[in-house]
């Protein structure tokens, strides 16, 4: 009677993921590949300086992409964890650049994600389209209203400090001129992945 | 070979004069929290005989947060910069560890010929630009050591920074994924350049250990536990002062300092310099034009004895 | 003018070509080619009922040409030749079509495989009309034999030829045979001791009356072919009367010069002059050179005053040996991948990091610590990290599995916890006990106390600084958490390498490499010690990374091959040599520079060049560029070639 | 280069034309190298068709402008890595040869891209299946060498006939 069961599940299981289909999405990204060699070794996991922070370690979302778990992916803190450090990829045995296959998936997980961290590249993102340039104060003000204005407050200190060191400024920003360059260059961008 | 570059440096200077050698890509770091790594770094070459001409109204690479966000955009934005730079003529040099490894990462995909990158060339035709292959990109650390020379950097050298202990940190993004350093985890340039102008480098096996970088806005209690290491490392080894050559790194290590302190009960008082700014300290610029007062931890007391 | 019958022998190989080329449709074509009289399709060509086919056809159609389509000629074009000679058909009257290695097996869509076997079908036939029948020449055999390295492929090959009663030269570069397998303490499984079972063996080649032994030297040129090789070799000045020398060692006592000893891997010293270990055979020593101070200022010469026999020889001079021999074995060996390439393990950078040459240096009783494992600074270590695959499996450094370390791995750690009270924590990625009694062992190691096995790649070897302590830094994968393992001491089983001569050697014997750098064998599987270069074996570890049984079989192997060619007596040479037509010879002499093997002389008296064929090899460059068309390269003339060429443009 | 876009490429496109590239390989490196590739079951396109001969210096120039003239569209000739060779330094002499094959074609207006030297050792399977994809994609962009006439003309002057003995170029 059990072992009835759990053959069931199993069954089950295989026909809710669909490997392939989640491999094909990333290979769509460049610089993401050899994902299948993956010898499950650890070496990413043991270089980063975040691992220890993971639920999943890199290692094991890699078997997780294989197995076709989408979703438990994209779920997954550990991509939000990486800090672009390149380490793993430099020492991977097989080649892979795990940095690119984490960008990859933020990217993807970030069209639904609603995260404190979804929250910090979108508002990136918009002041760099405003302004062609990034500004530490516009970003941190806007993400703050994004997520959470009380913490502006407990910003507060740290941000008197730079301010008196010179080293951010509350005058308004001025964009580049090409800055009408860089709206185009977003919505060619737009134009171009909404076909895709 | 680093003499060779040199004399080549020098010959095209005297023949053309107005051409300077490089275009140079600050990034946004280098025009607010980082304008004492700006500052030190254009003065310093310049007495060093590199020229370097801001790029003109240059964009934002995008940095990692935008690789993250969007794969198509976090190309095109740092290829207009690469387009306009190749409009120049000329290489380009960068300052910011952040800024490097994005730039760089669109020229590793320009010199492929993967479908993705004439997607690329796509989004710079609608703004009317265009990027023919690679563009050749240095970090003003690598022009430093192989342009100009120890031997050079040793002969220009007016104040000799003996007796100076100071730990030097390259953080990630300048050698990994691999670039032109001679080691993408153990580079020995900065090293190198610091010896030369008289300091003495203490052993520091986390040179190229991650920061966190912007992870600080997102995870900030596990980041400031890396900067503990790191600055823990720099002070068991007994340095006077870290030398680092990224914006993020130094805003990391010294404006979150104080936090760190509070928050582990440490009492650390490391100065966190950029390696121009004791650079252009020994080659006898100004200890106020070189910046050392815009850091949080001030840095005065370590160079009292030189000035 | 009707042509040659010819056969044609379609080769199913099972399903190797019928599954992608359509047999029935090959067959057919070729039945229409012009002069074909006969075309089969057959599931093993190769296979007895598969040659009485030919044979057959040959007796009964009168055949005059046979074409077999199938694998490479590299696989069964003696087969087929031999098959052909029986039923009284020249075998140089057979042609081969690859339709396998270079075509089944190569193309993914059948129907374009099918049109590529056509088109190299009608190749074959088109060569085949214009084949002609020749004589394979016989020339005698040296009976000697030339071993190339002094490890234990060597010293085995050495002592099976010289059983069998056939002369040997036995050429090593160091001062004593041995290789790296003297280093070696302990072996795995059975955990007999290196030295043990290898000294009677070395003993026994120094001893041997059949055996030339010949240390500190090496080859350093190569000429001629299978049967008759002309070898040189530089014996190096050992700066010792070898005849007079008794091995008393007072020299080495007495000698002032310190210098880190190579043998013991940088762990111990050793004198200016001196034998690098004391089992060493020849039990005589030499005198390096670069070191001793006599040499390099002209004062000194303790070593001479000291020596009762009086065997110092400081004028001595390098000797150039030249000698014939009828085969060679290579068995030059390996070299441990160097750590300090990926500064991540530390390796050069903390004192107690180690490799696995090494830790075998500490653990073995003449070694530098007399086989304690201990520490840079004497003391014990309280714990022991071991790492699998440094530089093995790894694309940034050597992609292939070093196939011994697991092994070692499991060894090293026995021997850790026999010797010390250290924690042992052995990180893996895969459990490789391949062998006999191999997995037994490791179930026997695995239940020893304070072992730890950890599926994990060992990433990086930090520093704390404040404790000095080693960290290791690794994922127990199966259990997904990141550890970090504090240690005292790392051994790195870093990858067996090609030596890094190796490109060199390979030019020096006419042997080729495969894309790793070990030496390529003519077969993987089965003509492993075989090479391109006829008469020249290869045996040991510079084929590939082996365990010990692996090597010793292989160099005993090797023997036989060596004892093939020499106990034949003779040997067949080609006769597709090139051949002058008198006629058409203008006399230009542009060939003559170009032949590599000086077979080309001219002949004043006719003022036409002439081919010795004896020396003669058949490469064809002189008809290549003959002005005239009056060389001819036998079995791939023009004719033969252009009607090649026809043939698979054709299609 | 690598631009599909040529017209010649186009028409050939559209008549279902498959390249013929004619691979001369030494038996010693390129030929091993060869059966290597399918030993390893590399995939290459089967446009490349293999004759083999015991040395890359056996290649003479007549072969090549042979090849061309039965209708190939690529030659390509595999031999030794240099110091590698079988018979000591014949591929030398095939390397010396490549300037004579290269200014041979030029004059009967063939393009460069269609011929290519390589050296490919026995262990080089994978490089070989390489260069058959390489040259047979670089040929299938520059469309058909032209039709049989264009290059009887072209050939014109010289012995290329099967049974004629010499016709060294």
């Amino acid at each position: 009677m059990e072992q009835a069961e759990a053959k069931t599940l199993e069954v089950i299981r295989q026909d809710a993921f669909d490997p392939a289909k989640f491999l094909e999405e990333l290979d769509a990204f460049p610089g993401v590949d050899k994902i299948k060699n993956c010898m499950q070794c650890g070496v990413c996991t043991a270089s980063c300086p975040l691992s220890h922070e993971m639920k999943e370690t890199p290692r094991k979302i890699i078997e997780m992409i294989r197995a076709g778990m989408r979703d438990e992916v994209l779920a997954s803190d550990t991509m939000w964890y990486c800090a672009s450090c390149y380490a793993c990829t430099v020492r991977c045995p097989q080649g892979i650049s795990m940095a690119e296959v984490m960008y990859a998936l933020r990217t993807i997980a970030l069209r639904t994600a609603r995260n404190l961290s979804a929250a910090f590249y979108k508002t990136f993102s918009d002041t760099v389209r405003r302004y062609g340039r990034m500004h530490e104060s516009d970003l941190m003000i806007r993400f703050a209203l994004r997520t959470n204005p009380l913490s502006l407050l407990k910003m507060g200190p740290l941000g008197l400090r730079m301010l008196a060191k010179g080293k951010m400024s509350l005058s308004v920003p001025t964009p580049i001129r090409g800055a009408k360059e860089i709206g185009k260059l977003y919505d060619k961008v737009a134009e171009l992945e909404g076909g895709a | 070979m680093s003499e060779t570059k040199t004399k080549d440096a020098a010959r095209h200077k005297g023949a053309g004069e107005a051409k300077p050698d490089f275009v140079f890509f600050p990034g946004c770091s280098l025009h607010s929290t980082a304008r004492e790594y700006h500052d030190s770094t254009v003065q310093s070459m310049a007495v060093l005989g590199i020229t370097l001409e801001e790029l003109d109204d240059w964009n934002c690479c995008g940095a990692t947060a935008l690789s993250s966000a969007d794969s198509l955009l976090s190309y095109a934005l740092p290829a207009r910069n690469l387009a306009m730079t190749q409009e120049r003529g000329l290489p380009m040099a960068v300052a910011c560890n952040s800024c490097f490894v994005t730039l760089n990462r669109v020229n590793a995909l320009m010199a492929t010929d993967a479908p993705y990158r004439s997607k690329v060339e796509e989004t710079l035709k609608a703004i009317g630009r265009r990027l023919d292959g690679p563009v050749e990109i240095r970090h003003t650390l690598h022009i430093i050591y192989h342009d100009v020379g120890l031997d050079r950097i040793r002969e220009k050298v007016k104040r000799r920074l003996e007796g100076l202990k100071v730990a030097p940190y390259y953080g990630c993004q300048i050698a990994r994924p691999r670039h032109e350093f001679s080691d993408p985890e153990f580079p020995t340039e900065m090293d190198d350049i610091l010896e030369a102008i008289g300091a003495e480098v203490v052993r520091y096996d986390r040179k190229t250990k991650c920061c966190g970088g912007a992870l600080m806005t997102t995870k900030e209690d596990v980041v400031l536990e890396l900067n503990e290491q790191l600055l823990r490392e720099a002070q068991v080894r007994g340095a006077d002062l870290i030398a680092v050559c990224c914006p993020m790194c130094q805003m990391n290590l010294d404006a979150y300092q104080g936090k760190i302190n509070s928050r582990f009960g440490t009492d650390y008082q490391l100065p966190v310099v950029y390696f121009t700014q004791l650079l252009g300290f020994a080659l006898g610029l100004d200890e106020k034009a070189m910046g050392f007062g815009r850091g949080f931890v001030p840095a005065g007391k370590h160079l009292k004895k030189y000035a | 003018m009707p042509g040659p019958k010819i056969g044609v022998y379609v080769c199913h190989c099972g399903s190797n070509i019928a599954g992608k080329v359509d047999m029935d449709a090959l067959r057919e074509f070729a039945a229409e080619l012009p002069d074909v009289v006969v075309s089969r399709d057959y599931k093993y060509m190769c296979s007895d009922p598969g040659q009485d086919l030919i044979k057959a056809d040959i007796k009964e159609k009168g055949l005059e040409r046979v074409v077999v389509a199938s694998c490479s000629p590299r696989m069964h074009e003696p087969t087929f030749k031999r098959a052909c000679q029986d039923a009284g058909l020249n075998p140089y009257l057979m042609e081969m079509a690859n339709i396998r290695e270079q075509c089944s097996w190569v193309t993914e869509d059948a129907e374009a495989a099918t049109q590529k076997a056509k088109a190299l079908v009608h190749s074959a036939v088109n060569k085949a009309r214009h084949l002609e029948p020749l004589e394979d020449k016989t020339v005698p055999v040296d009976p000697k034999t030339l071993i190339v390295g002094g490890g234990i492929a060597g010293i085995e090959a050495a002592l099976k030829i010289a059983e069998a009663g056939k002369e040997v030269y036995l050429v090593e570069r160091e001062p004593s045979i041995g290789g790296n397998m003297a280093k070696l303490d302990k072996t795995f499984p059975t955990l007999d001791c290196a030295a043990c079972i290898l000294t009677p063996k070395m003993v026994s080649v120094a001893q041997h009356p059949n055996i030339t032994l010949l240390t500190y030297s090496e080859v350093e040129k190569v000429e001629g072919y299978i049967g008759n090789f002309e070898v040189t070799i530089r014996k190096r000045a050992r700066s010792i009367d070898e005849k007079l020398c008794n091995g008393c060692g007072t020299c080495q006592e007495k000698c002032p010069i310190k210098v880190p000893n190579e043998f013991e891997e940088g762990l111990g010293m050793r004198k200016a002059i001196y034998t690098p270990f004391p089992q060493a055979v020849p039990n005589k020593p030499v005198i390096d050179r670069e070191n001793c101070t006599y040499y390099k200022t002209g004062k000194c010469k303790i070593c001479e005053r000291v020596c009762p026999p009086k065997a110092i020889r400081f004028d001595q001079e390098d000797e150039i040996i030249t000698e014939k021999f009828g085969a060679i074995i290579v068995a030059t060996g390996y070299q441990l991948f160097d750590p300090s390439v990926g500064p991540q393990w530390g390796y050069g950078r903390y004192d107690n990091v180690i490799h696995g040459l090494q830790f075998e240096r500490l653990s073995n009783a003449s070694g530098p610590t007399g086989g304690k494992i201990l520490l840079k600074d004497g003391s014990e270590p309280e714990a022991v990290a071991i790492l699998h695959c440094v530089g093995s499996r790894d694309t940034n450094y050597a992609e292939y599995c070093s196939r011994i370390c697991c092994m070692t791995s499991v060894k090293f750690a026995h021997l850790v916890r026999e010797k010390t009270n250290a924690k042992v924590y052995d990180l893996y990625m895969d459990m490789r006990t391949f062998g006999k009694q191999y997995e037994e062992f490791y179930n026997r190691v695995v239940a020893e106390r304070d072992i730890y096995f950890i599926r994990g790649k060992g990433a990086e070897v930090m520093q704390d600084p404040e404790t000095g302590k080693l960290l290791v830094r690794v994922e127990d994968t199966l259990l997904g958490v990141f550890r970090e393992i504090p240690v005292d001491m790392v051994i790195l089983n870093a990858a067996i390498c090609p030596r890094p001569d190796s490109q060199e050697v390979a030019q020096k014997f006419g042997i080729q490499r495969s894309a790793d750098g070990f030496f390529l064998e003519y077969h993987l599987k089965l003509e492993p010690m075989k090479t391109a270069n006829d008469g020249v074996f290869i045996a040991g570890t510079c084929q590939a990374p082996k365990d010990i049984p692996d090597t010793v079989g292989q160099g005993a192997g090797a023997a036989a091959e060596a004892l093939k060619v020499v106990f034949a007596g003779k040997v067949t040479v080609t006769p597709t040599t090139a051949e002058v037509s008198g006629t058409l010879c203008s006399g230009c002499r542009i060939c003559i520079p170009l032949c590599p093997y000086n077979a080309i002389t001219f002949d004043e008296a006719k003022g036409v060049a002439q081919v010795n064929e004896a020396l003669c090899k058949g490469c064809g460059t002189c008809a290549a560029s003959c002005p005239s068309g009056a060389l001819r390269a036998k079995h791939f003339d023009n004719r033969q070639l252009y009607a090649q060429i026809e043939g698979v443009c054709a299609e | 280069m690598t631009q599909a876009g040529s017209p010649k490429s186009q028409a050939a496109a559209g008549e279902g034309w498959e390249p013929k590239v004619v691979a001369f390989l030494c038996n010693w490196c390129s030929y091993t190298g060869a059966d290597l590739a399918g030993i390893s079951r590399l995939k290459y396109p089967a446009n490349l068709r293999i004759i083999r001969v015991m040395c890359s210096g056996r290649v003479s120039p007549a072969f090549v402008l042979k090849a061309f003239h039965e209708g190939a569209d690529g030659v390509l000739v595999g031999g030794c890595h240099p110091g590698d060779c079988h018979y000591l330094e014949g591929n030398y002499k095939t390397l010396k040869r490549k300037l004579v094959f290269e200014r041979l074609l030029e004059q009967f207006g063939i393009e460069p891209g269609r011929f290519r030297l390589e050296w490919i050792s026995g262990g080089e399977g994978d490089k070989f299946a390489r260069v058959a994809e390489e040259l047979v994609k670089a040929v299938r962009e520059l469309g058909p060498l032209g039709s049989t006439a264009e290059r009887l003309g072209r050939a014109d002057g010289l012995a290329l006939r099967a049974e004629g003995g010499g016709g060294n170029a």
